[in-house]
Order: structure tokens, then C-alpha cells, then sequence
């Protein structure tokens, strides 16, 4: 890990700044502009559900490189309520955000990797990383 | 995305931008297609069409560029839709499959042996509504002269019938060929559902046997559709029915057992609801439609029979079944 | 569609290009997701565009309205696809709600009595991959003093594995109590599994008999798992096997029987392919991460344990289960 | 039924010209941008079906007015094989043309109405109407 910053979710406008921090981030490192807009997309919804679902919580984004790849890795942190079902939060067409192919099969869909930990009454950490092509 | 992609699709919109003509339309759709079978996102196709636009269009006003970066935005969650209806469908065919081997499974475990017997011609058919069959014809293993049929019913059609449909097929194996005189059978079938099964699911039986040596047909019914008896002597069809709860309502249920005794060319069809609960587009069917159906067709075999009237109600509710369709005659038949 | 969408967009658009700002971006596909909803196809959202760029930008050169043209030609078969999509959704529900009745239906189908027997601490759990399940837990009616039990698995999920199932159960509440022992009981299912299923359909069993007068342990498989024995004297896990075939390969198979005396504190843990073949992102998991789970919890009950096996793969595997997961402990533990 | 024309298929470049007549007349009765473009898809997945499957064929396109609404019914007629599996054909996902969501299934959703008629070794009549919203 090199570079890092992060964005506390308190209110709508932190979901706008943690878009910024990470469309900068990505853009800084080299990505297209599309995957820019996926990059922000996938922070969007994860920053949102924190607003929505915990409350409050951190997105940190840091850049990495491996073997001479550069990359973006983002991490969601809040201790909000947790999921009590994780597989059916990963399920298709069971978007908690109610729109079609969005929620958290959609951050998948948009980055390279998605990994998730959660605990019921503990929390929930989502790390998500996308590798310059 | 590949470069060439990008490259193809410039020259194809420029032709169009330059002729305006229909055949480049015809081009670029076709190629639209390949974009999608190649999973190429409607946001990247409009980075493509940004760049092209760019690249060909001269003194381009700035505002153009930034339209197309915040129609990008716009586009990445219908580009997650397609994406999610990707792997959906690729689901849905799995779960296809899953559905055949299913259905090859249900027919082996479910076959049925037609019995044999002088003078009696028998036909039968049974068609799903979907994959999965709901409906179920069992021919009890009967000493010699006897032909005993039970045609049931699950209320509810698809998988968990079909879990059910097994059930019942179990509970009848184990009856033991003393038992087998129909009030007895829908008695210890309705002990066995009633004990395994969750109190939404019900099952509707009729059972009948036939003894060839004085053509006597015994019946009992587990409220299920009455059998349709055609006296041939007088033209006429009278219903057989018999008192008797669902299967699996409760515990101790007195099943009514009654008789009729066949002459020659008398038949009797037991059906499910599936065939005189017919849906065509003006609505349900008539009450004596099956009986004209049948009638129709009376001079055929026992199979014969069945498959017309198949065919006829196929047509009229213009090939879609909404339940499970079966039919199983008994027809008195001396050249048999 | 309503003309008020497109005057919004283009209020956003305009913001949007006059500033370039972030939360521009933001209401737009905060907006773009309430189009995916009222399922405004992307061929419409682009015809919104191109209305509000010709609006909002004075000398915009003919190249850039006849792209646009091009480009709505362009999306009409995304909006297909995802109309597809919408219309495959339903689908998909109706058929959620199909597997959940049936997933209910098999429950009480196979439901089992877990034995009460001094000395035996006995845990359980089975998680189906899909709704359906095709593992089976079966306990047997038994004399006093025993505990039998049946773990399978039938090759394959889903659906048609569910009738098997149902088949096998029936198959084991028509045993007698004197045919119980381990072997025995194998023989008997793999006759009724070989009459009943089609060739494709295989079903591996692993039966173990508890005796808690002198504490052994009897078993045998039909091409199961082995099961590990702990114990607690020396530290160490040991598998246990037995030769048999398959279930439903061919009728005349002859079963093994094994035997094992429990010591206070041993375990036997009875599992599914679904137990120890499962997948992380770096490939199946070692061979002896059960055993270094199951070790880590050897002082809990039986229960604790096998929860706690669950929920270590579970996470491993990052919530997906790529088969029906079952897992069994038999604990001699003299406090119970 | 006001005017008609029609185009007979023979080859792909008939194709483009029953496309070319719909989107005329689509135009010429006041259908928006996006729907001339819709109406000229339908047409152009009917007289590809033709040209692909029956060889030869027809597409028939007429303005039709009913209850003072204007609109289109187009007709695809051919001397084919004949569909012998209809419920397949109309199924999604199972698309004779490979593509996702096009097929007849696309056809249909195009449109405001659709019929089919069709019998196996006699041939195929595709009827498709859309209304000026
Ligand atoms: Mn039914
Ligand atoms: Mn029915
Ligand atoms: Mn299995
Ligand atoms: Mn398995």
C-alpha cells in the first residue's frame, strides 16, 4: 500500500465527496474514463448503503501495485447493524437499493474483486479492488 | 474492449454521418448485436461513439464531450441490468435442465404397469402442464381378473407435487394386495399423506377397480373430479362419484365405496380437473363438452379416446396448458 | 414518456456541463436508476439527450445530432435485452416462490427424530446450496440404547435429487427393525434405489450404529465420505471407510462393516462431499482443515461444534455454498 | 385500411429496403425518432427471418386509423418451412437469431400488437402493429 485517504459517511454530501476522492484517485493512476465512472459508481453504492443501512461509517481508498499493475482499492467500513444474510444480500434481483442490477452483485459486477466481512451487531467491511488494464 | 472494435464502429458511423442512408443503419444494428453477445456495456459503446464523434467532427463545442461523460454516468447502471440479465439467463438455463433430469427422474420413478385383462380396453395419457407433473396414474399390482387404477391429483402443480407425487407412490407400494378394495386404499393413502405432509398440500384421488369375472367397477373418491360413465345401451352419461375428504385433511375418513357394473361397449373416464377444468379464451368450458368429446369418439379404442380428446382441448386453449392433463379410460370390450 | 423526465435532464445535464461538478454526477444517476425503474429503455434516454444537447448548445455542428441518430439505432437492442430482463425477473420470482413451497414440502418430508441415548451428545446441521437440499439425515427408529443414523447424498442438486430423496426415505421407514445393522440396511436401500431411479442417478451413504451399552460404533458406506473418528486419548483424527459401491449401480452389492469403541471425549464426524470439498478463491481446501476446525472446538457439544465448522467454511468461501453442505457429530460424553 | 406497399424478399438487400419503406412511413405518420427506429428493428428481424429461414417472402406495410389514432401494421408473409414449436419460439432467451433479447420474443415487445399464424410445410404470416402515441 502507498497512498491513502478516506471519507467519513456522516450525510449525502460525504457519498458526493468520497465519488470525488475516488473519480481523483482513479483518474490520477491512469484508468479510462469509463472504469473512472465505474470506480465512482461502486463507491457511490457502497457509501450509500452505509449512509442508508448503518448510519455512519469510512470509505478509504488506497492505491496499490502488484507486479507492476497499479490498482485502486477501496474499503467500506461502518459498525452498523451487520447483514444477517449475506447470500441472499449477493443475490440477484434482491438489490436492497430496489434498482435493477445495482447493490452489492453490482459493486461485484463493476470492480475486480469484492470481499465482505460482517458480524450481526458488530459491523460490516467491504474491500473492493480494480486493476488498470 | 479490443481497439478494432472501436476503429470498425468509427467507420460505420462516419458512412452514416456522411450518406445518412438506410443500409449503414442496417450495418451498425448488426454490429450493435455483436456488442452484446461480446458483453460490450451501453456505457462503453457510448465511449466509443464519444471518441469517434471527436476524432471526426471539427471545432467541436466543448459542451458535446462533457454531454457524453455525464451520459457515461448515466449508462453504468443499465450497463449493470444487462450484465445482471447475463448471468440470469445463464442461470435460467441451468435451472432448464435441472427441470429435464427432474422430469426423466419423476417418469422412472413413477411408471406403471397397464394391466392385461380379457375384455377390457384401456387407454390413458397424462400431460404436464410444465415440466413437472402434478397429476399421477397408478395401476395397482392386482391378482388375475382385477384392474385396479388410481388417477390423483396434488393440488398445486410443479415441484412440490411433484415431491408429494412420490410420496403417494411409496405409501401405495407398501399396501399389501388384501387391502386393495378402493375405500381400503384411500384409507391407508390418506393415513401416510396425512402423517407426512404439511397441512397446505392436499391430494384428490379416485380409485377404482374392475373384476373382469362379473364386470363389476368399484369406486371411492378422495374429493376428487367424478368419473364419466357412458351406458352404451341407452346413448346416456351418468357421473360416478363418492363421498370422501382430500387426502391428508385429517386422520380417520370414512371413504364411500359404491359400484356400477359394465356392459359391452360401456366405458368410464376418470380425468383430473386438468381436463374438464379447460380455460379458452372465452372462458371455462361446458359442462357436457368432454361428454361430446367422448361420445364423438366412442366407437374407437380406449387410446384412441384419450388422444382425441387431448387434441381437441389442445386446440381450443390454443396450445398453452394451465394444469395438468389426465385421462384414463376403462372401456368394456369383448374383442379384447 | 412524460415530457417532465427530459425537462429534469436536461436541467441536470446543464448543470452538469456548465460545471462539472461531482454531485451533478450523482443526481444523474441517482436519476438514471429511476429510469431503469419506470423501464425507460436506453434508446429513449439517449433520444432525451439528444433533445437537450440541440437545446442547450448554439452552433451545434449536423454531424453531432445525425451521431446521435445513429447511436439510438445503436441501443435499440440493449433495450431489448433489457426488457428481456424485466419480464425474466418475474420469472424468476414465480419460480422463488415454487422452490420455497417445495423446499417446505421436503422438510416436512424428511423430517427426522434426532435419538435421546445416555452418554450421546448429537449434533447436526444441513444447508442446502439452493433451496433444495440433496443431502439427507436420516435417524432411525431403534430399540433402546441405540443410535442409528443415515447420512447420503445424492450425485448432483437440485431438484431431482429432492425425488430421490423422498424415495429413500420411504424406502427406510419400510425396514424392520431386525435388518438394522449397518450393512444390512445398505443392502436394502441399494435394492430399492437400483429398482426405482434411472442410471444416472447415484446416491453414496455412509450408516453408522451407535450401541451405548458397550459403546461401539458400526458402519458402513456406499461410496461415501469417510468419516473421522477423534480421539481424545491420543490427540488424532482417524477416517473411517468401508468398501461398498454406490447406491443404485447394481443390485447385488455386499457392504462392509467396520466397528470402533468410543472413549469419553471421542467424536465422529459424519460428512458430505459438500464438507470437504469446499472451494476458496485459491482452490479446494486442504485435507486436513476439518480435522484443525473440528480440533479447535473438540470441548464444545456436539451442536456447538458442528455450527462452528459451518460458519469457519462458510466465510472461507465467501458465503457461497457450491454444494449441499451436511455434517454429523456423534460425541461420547458422559455428562449428556 | 388506407395505402400500402410492400418489399419482396429475396436478398439481404432487400432486407434494407423493407426497412428503408417502414421508416418512411413510420416518418411520413408522425411516429417520434425513437419509435421510427423500433418500428424499423421489427421489420428488419421479420424480413430477416424470411431471408434466413424461408427464403423468400414479403413485407406488407400499411397505415391503418382506427378511433382517430394513426398507425402502422406491418405484415410478414413467406412460403416457408412452417414454426413447428410456436411456444418455443416466443419463449425468451431462446432467440433463433442468437441475440439477446431479439427473436420474435423482440418483435413483440417492439410493438403494440402481434400475431403469428403458421403451419408446418404451408408457411408463416407475421402480423405487427404499432399506434402514434
Ligand atoms: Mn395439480
Ligand atoms: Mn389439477
Ligand atoms: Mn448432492
Ligand atoms: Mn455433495
Amino acid at each position: 500500500m502507498n497512498q491513502g485517504s478516506s471519507v467519513d459517511i456522516y450525510t449525502e454530501w460525504d457519498i458526493v465527496a468520497a465519488r470525488q476522492l475516488g473519480r481523483n484517485e482513479a483518474k490520477k493512476i491512469g484508468f479510462g474514463i469509463v472504469d473512472q465512472a465505474r470506480i465512482t459508481t461502486a463507491i457511490s453504492e457502497l457509501a450509500r448503503n452505509i449512509y442508508l443501512y448503518a448510519g455512519t461509517g469510512r470509505i478509504e481508498i488506497e492505491q496499490v501495485s502488484e507486479n507492476g499493475v497499479q490498482g485502486l482499492v477501496i474499503i467500506a467500513r461502518d459498525n452498523g447493524p451487520g447483514i444477517p444474510d449475506v447470500r441472499k444480500v449477493m443475490e440477484d434481483g434482491f438489490t436492497t437499493s430496489g434498482g435493477l442490477g445495482a447493490g452489492m452483485p453490482g459493486v461485484r459486477r463493476l470492480m475486480d474483486a469484492f470481499s465482505l466481512e460482517t458480524e450481526v451487531g458488530v459491523g460490516t467491511t467491504i474491500t473492493i479492488t480494480k486493476w488498470v488494464r | 474492449m479490443p481497439r478494432e472494435v472501436g476503429e470498425q464502429y468509427k467507420k460505420i458511423l462516419k458512412k452514416y454521418i456522411t450518406n445518412q442512408s438506410e443500409v449503414d443503419l442496417y450495418a451498425g444494428q448488426n454490429f450493435s448485436k455483436q456488442f452484446i453477445e461480446k458483453e460490450i456495456s451501453p456505457e462503453d459503446l457510448i465511449s466509443i461513439h464519444k471518441t469517434a464523434v471527436e476524432e471526426m467532427v471539427a471545432n467541436l463545442p466543448t459542451e458535446v464531450p462533457h454531454s457524453f461523460d455525464f451520459l457515461i454516468e448515466m449508462m453504468i447502471h443499465y450497463g449493470l441490468a444487462l450484465k445482471e440479465h447475463q448471468s440470469l439467463l445463464k442461470k435460467q438455463e441451468e435451472h432448464e435442465t435441472e427441470l429435464t433430469i427432474a422430469a426423466k427422474v419423476q417418469d422412472t420413478l413413477l411408471k406403471t404397469k397397464i394391466p392385461n385383462i380379457k375384455g377390457l380396453d384401456i387407454g390413458l395419457l397424462s400431460v404436464p402442464a410444465e415440466k413437472i407433473s402434478g397429476d399421477y396414474i397408478y395401476f395397482m399390482d392386482e391378482k388375475e381378473n382385477f384392474a385396479s387404477v388410481a388417477v390423483a391429483d396434488v393440488i398445486g402443480k410443479g415441484i412440490p407435487a411433484a415431491l408429494c407425487m412420490s410420496m403417494i407412490k411409496f405409501g401405495m407400494d407398501s399396501l399389501h394386495n388384501g387391502e386393495s378394495c378402493p375405500h381400503n386404499v384411500l384409507d391407508v393413502v390418506n393415513r401416510i399423506v396425512e402423517k407426512s405432509v404439511d397441512d397446505s398440500m392436499f391430494i384428490s384421488m379416485f380409485y377404482g377397480k374392475y373384476d373382469a369375472r362379473n364386470s363389476v367397477f368399484l369406486y371411492s373418491s378422495a374429493g376428487h373430479e367424478p368419473a364419466l360413465l357412458y351406458k352404451a345401451s341407452k346413448g346416456i352419461f351418468i357421473k360416478l362419484d363418492a363421498k370422501g375428504l382430500l387426502l391428508g385433511v385429517k386422520k380417520n375418513v370414512i371413504y364411500e365405496e359404491n359400484s356400477v357394473v359394465l356392459e359391452e361397449g360401456d366405458f368410464i373416464a376418470m380425468m383430473t380437473d386438468g381436463v374438464t377444468e379447460v380455460r379458452t379464451e372465452e372462458g371455462f368450458i361446458d359442462e357436457f363438452l368432454i361428454e361430446s368429446l367422448l361420445s364423438k369418439v366412442k366407437d374407437n379404442t380406449a387410446q384412441q379416446m384419450v388422444d382425441s380428446v387431448f387434441k381437441e382441448l389442445e386446440q381450443m386453449q390454443n396450445f398453452e396448458l394451465r394444469d395438468d392433463f389426465t385421462i384414463v379410460i376403462f372401456k368394456k370390450d369383448e374383442k379384447v
